[in-house]
């Protein structure tokens, strides 16, 4: 597909702008944070996003979704990360791809419906390391009459804290397998983490936890493409957070004044800023292409959802600093705006791996290593 | 929209069958530089006796010039159908039949601003390569700041009188014709004084000489107009309005330099990588290795870039500021490109007739021709961003 | 030479002696960061009996300023004792003894700029770690600009009234008595009327609130002064030259903004990378490997350039220019630092209470405080460079 | 020893430019370089360098030479490299190093004398790659009656064509030894290597060709020595260019007029020069810590040889890419002096390891990989 905006993605756009700028606006998260409400969202919000159908947009219409894609998803991500919308949306959207590709019909209908409407909230447990290594899988799954018992343990679970259920990838006789674990399960620990953008993370703890299996192949590929998914999802939010950052000091170099002149009219930082410009106006085509490859179901969508992930983070941590010192000294206060986009710039470009880890996947896959 | 799409593959298909028939096999597989180009002009030169029948055939279908209108001698191909026409001649890897400055610069400013005579006196002699054009625009006191050049075209009554000097005149030694810009009103604010000029180099008083470059090449030169009677009838668009057409040109310019260097001619870094370091040697300079995958990684953003810009481009949806974007990343990148070609040859690379250094030692150019990227910083920081002089 | 170097070795066996006999276990191998530090100051909270006890010995020798008069509380040494002083402590890992803007900013301003009695009533108190100073430069509408502050002094005779706001005081709330920058004459071009004043935070008018900054510390305050009497006594310099201190100080403070940078506090970047990683890690993650790398070689040449500090020093040979450039590199290397070792601990480092975070979060604030780095820019292109005002 | 110069450095420096900028200007190489000679230096400009005692001052007191060290050999190479001197000075000075660690006595009165006069010239052939990597040697010295044949390769030999004897590394049983070939060498072939900077390289191809044994020990040491003082000399020189190249720079920075200013006046471009002339003032350091530190025997010597050829290439390659640009389209004509320091540099950079080798071994010697 093109790489342009479709006449009903513009107004999907749109309409999650207008939306989240009535209810999501900015403040509303400093507020949250703030509260120290340990949930770090707020689900009335969830559910209303989902009534407007900004909750897993990527479900199949034959699974009782939108079936608008990657594409859908990562529009939206990007407009919440201008407003830094505290909602769970970035698991439900790796939770539907992985209930999608792996389900059984009967699990499909059992779990997608309330996914959609927000009603529950299903966070995709993956990672075992600090530093994001999927190969790294060495929570196990064994036969427990008709059903599965996990043990072992997962990090940087997303939005994974006060969950309905998590989706947990294990290791069975061999192969890789995908099961759902239940709020009530026995034998689960779940540990609110904490982290600099103060969003909804968890480690968990499984010690002979009764799971249900969900299909019976082997989960690799569906796996992939969820992180990869992710991965592109987040690039989306961190284009959409790189746009509002810099956005805002544009307009504080227009506005702040120094040695009788605005900041803005010293050319050294009109060049700084022009730089980012030109880094954002190349990075927005390679987040669309990314989405597009996804939902295209292209072979070389694994490879630019890294691309997408790499530039992204990349991108975000040189524009965010910069952002920071061409606000000055009220750039480094916690009172100040641009500090939140900071700190959730971080965290986004850390999950899922971050532009190292991306750059290296690309390089081991482009030579064959 | 499926029978446009019909009509397309059964284009695709006619396209295909034709070169096959047309293009000789030594019309293939050339690696596409500007010396394996055929530039036309009135000393024209072939590289082979199958290329030039290639060549003859491409103009004869008006395909030197896809996408201009049929009544000036080109193709009268649609957006897609001219893509299409790409995509296949790539596929077979058929060397670009005719390359010029007069298609890729003056042919779009006549078309825009042109009369209807000076259409239909030039462009078919674009598209049949009977004359080679270069661009007259910098001067030596005027580079960055264009606007100030100083070639003065004085109004004789029937033909102006042109005096001065033009610097980096591409491949200036060896073209017919040169479009200039040329001060026309001394006394107006400087924008506002400039004319757009053709002048034929075969004219007494025009000299050109050539400039040699770091990597020994010489693809510009210094032009000197010494009394030059220039017809009236060569003035393009309205007199001291010359600043809007090369405006417009210069936007060309950098979407041709913002395009050329995503794509790097001959055997690309990742290619060269793996020759000359094998994939463990791949694992031993770790440095190097993470500088070659970073040019990469911006290599195939280009890529990226260049396909948005065609898709924003068929939508109606460009932005202004593509060209200034593009230019600038591209040409950086290349001279990043080159610079880690050279490293991974070693001593090697050094060798100052091989294509690393050649490439290297050009790379810079670009960054500098075509408005350096200084001027694109500027033009996207006070156009783009809205930011204020001081 | 050989004399004077025997002196030498005599006074570190003497100075190694001294510290192996008074410096507790307890006031060794304490990292050495903001709130380990003893700060002094009328409400002084010492870490332990111990800590305070050795606070109190080296106030006694003088060594808390070592290189100071002693006269003023100093210890008297030369700069080749000083540094071995240094050395000694630095072999035994000796937590510094006392920690305060009033050694490293004040008191080189008033030995250079103070009257006998100023020197007299305020550097022996500094020394013992009576009065905890804080710096009242930056305002709200004068941050790089900092010479547009607006703070005003009034004469009244026998006092000054003061009026104003002062922001990014450093500690400003934990602070005894504030070294402010003060307009004294409105009237006067914007770097002649300010003048150099010392202003008791006890008194009445004066008040600080804590700014809260990223990492969630509160190590600035905002500084309100509401008609503030100072007596006479306490302008320092001459009247509306106080600028020729602020710039005198300005230096100081780059000059340890530049080279606090190059000695990471803490685990080294080095070591973590080995204990997260491991030898083999190191090698499956090339591009962060090499980030690393490069952070190190940066490390290690700010390392050098300090010692080639010390050593111009010793040689009075220091470039005025050497502040900008140290402060400019250390504090952009620091940043890098704290980001790489952010990307080293993955989703462990993004922990708010951890000190990866702590640091990423802190490091931005030096490339600002201090004059930002733009206005280090500045002075390099301005008065190293002698390039040309626009 | 201090990181500032002693007055008796003070003075050398003085004569070494003066003299350099009377015998040897500009101008000099670049009619040396239209020329064509094969030979790429002048031999009188040799001896006359090295009746002031520039050739080769690292020859110790004992050994008959000035024992002036690494450090009188780094300042003078630091002032060739403001004029782009072609004299083969860095060959002379590593192999004053190799001879005078390795050599008999003997040896050292045969060959040091006439190498300090300028009248012989000696190069060291230790590379067999394209990219410089030591530990590559496939050189093999064979016994032949009192005497031995060496057989192999070598490449990037600097000053060594036409040089009148060449030091050539070889594995002997296991052991690395270093060998001395005379020009006249049976089964020994020459050939000259054209480079970007126009100065004299050559490849050597050995087919059991007498020579002899400098010393008897493992000359392992004294290689890694030698080209440890290369590359602190190089980085030396490579200092002397990017300060000439800055200096005409700001200069033209100074006099260019472009939209009625001059261009010196653009901030974006003075915050460009004040980071270079930054980045410069840290790299002086370096480079003297490295002298110092081989003039001190100290074992931080290899390491901060390392560090200083890292950070030179690199700041080099960053700095002539800026010269260039700032000067804009007259930058890239080869009339124009500027390009002759970009090829300088660049070859500079690559000789005995660019910061990408560099930057390895210090990583793999600091974390003991």
């Amino acid at each position: 597909m093109a790489l342009v905006l479709t006449q009903d993605e513009v107004m999907l756009v749109d309409a999650a702008k207008g939306l989240l700028s009535r209810e999501a606006p900015l403040g509303m998260f400093r507020a949250l944070r703030d509260s120290g409400d340990p949930l770090a969202f707020d689900p009335a919000l969830h559910r209303r996003l989902a009534a407007s159908g900004f909750v897993a947009p990527n479900v199949a219409e034959a699974d009782g979704g939108l079936g608008l894609g990657a594409s859908a998803a990562g529009l939206i991500m990007e407009q919440a990360g201008h407003v830094l919308a505290a909602a769970p949306l970035l698991s439900a959207a790796m939770a539907a791809g992985l209930i999608g590709k792996t389900a059984s019909k009967a699990q499909k209908d059992t779990l997608l419906p309330s996914l959609i409407t927000g009603e529950t909230t299903i966070a995709a447990a993956l990672d075992e390391t600090a530093r994001h290594e999927p190969s790294v899988l060495a929570t196990k799954a064994t036969r427990n009459g008709e059903g599965w018992l996990l043990s072992g343990s997962k990090t940087a679970v997303i939005d994974g804290f006060g969950a309905s259920a998590w989706l947990i990838s294990a290791e069975f006789e061999g192969t890789i397998a995908l099961f759902l674990v239940e709020q009530a399960a026995a034998g689960l620990e779940v540990d609110k983490v904490d982290a600099v953008d103060s969003r909804n993370y968890a480690k968990l703890s499984l010690k002979g936890t009764p799971a249900m299996r969900l299909g019976d192949g082997d989960a690799g590929p569906a796996i992939t493409a969820a992180l990869d998914l992710g991965r592109a999802l987040l690039a989306a939010e961190l284009l959409g957070i790189c746009d509002e950052a810099f956005d805002r000091t544009v307009a504080y170099l227009k506005e702040r004044r120094q040695f009788d002149r605005v900041i803005g009219s010293f050319q050294a930082l009109q060049h700084r800023a022009a730089r980012l410009y030109a880094r954002l106006d190349l990075a927005r085509g390679v987040v669309l292409a990314a989405l597009r490859a996804i939902d295209a179901d292209d072979p070389e969508a694994t490879w630019l959802a890294s691309l997408s992930k790499s530039v992204m983070t990349k991108l975000s941590r040189d524009l965010l600093v910069e952002a920071v010192q061409m606000h000055g000294g009220i750039g480094v206060t916690d009172a100040f705006d641009i500090g939140l986009f900071v700190k959730r710039g971080r965290a986004a470009g850390e999950l899922l791996g971050d532009d190292y880890f991306h750059t290296e996947r690309l390089a081991r896959d482009y030579w064959r290593l | 929209m499926a029978s446009h799409d019909d009509d397309l593959s059964g284009f695709r298909e006619e396209v295909r069958q034709w070169l096959e028939q047309n293009c000789p096999p030594s019309a293939r597989n050339v690696p596409q530089n500007a010396d394996n180009s055929f530039w036309g002009g009135r000393n024209a030169v072939h590289g082979n006796e199958d290329r030039k029948l290639w060549f003859e055939r491409m103009a004869q279908r008006g395909w030197t010039v896809p996408s201009w209108p049929q009544r000036y001698g080109g193709g009268g191909l649609d957006a897609s159908q001219a893509r299409i026409l790409a995509e296949e001649m790539r596929r077979i890897d058929a060397v670009n039949p005719l390359q010029s400055l007069g298609i890729m610069m003056l042919g779009p400013a006549l078309l825009e601003f042109g009369s209807e005579e000076q259409k239909l006196e030039h462009l078919p002699k674009i598209a049949r390569g009977e004359i080679r054009w270069a661009q007259g625009y910098s001067e030596p006191g005027a580079g960055s700041d264009l606007a100030s050049l100083q070639t003065r075209a004085e109004d004789c009554g029937d033909h102006f009188l042109v005096n001065g000097q033009k610097i980096w005149t591409t491949y200036g030694h060896k073209c017919d014709m040169i479009f200039t810009l040329v001060r026309t009103d001394p006394q107006a604010p400087k924008h506002q004084g400039i004319s757009f000029l053709l002048i034929d180099m075969a004219d007494p008083g025009v000299e050109a000489r050539p400039i040699r470059q770091l990597s020994g090449n010489e693809n510009f030169s210094e032009t000197f107009f010494t009394d030059v009677r220039v017809p009236k009838a060569n003035l393009v668009g309205v007199i001291n309005r010359g600043w809007d057409v090369a405006k417009y040109l210069l936007t060309f310019e950098r979407t041709t330099m913002g395009s050329s260097g995503s794509g790097a001619q001959g055997e690309g870094l990742d290619q060269a990588a793996l020759r000359l370091f094998g994939r463990e040697g791949l694992a031993r300079e770790p440095g190097l290795r993470q500088e070659i995958a970073e040019v990469l990684i911006g290599t195939w953003s280009a890529r990226i870039a260049g396909q948005r810009l065609f898709d924003q481009g068929k939508a109606g949806a460009i932005s202004p500021f593509s060209p200034s974007v593009l230019k600038l990343l591209a040409t950086e990148l290349d001279t990043r490109r080159t610079r880690a070609m050279m490293a991974l040859g070693g001593f090697d690379h050094l060798d100052p007739g091989g294509s690393a250094a050649y490439k290297w030692l050009d790379a810079p150019t670009n960054c500098i021709a075509g408005g350096s990227n200084e001027i694109q910083l500027n033009i996207l920081s006070k156009r783009a961003l809205g930011l204020p002089e001081a």
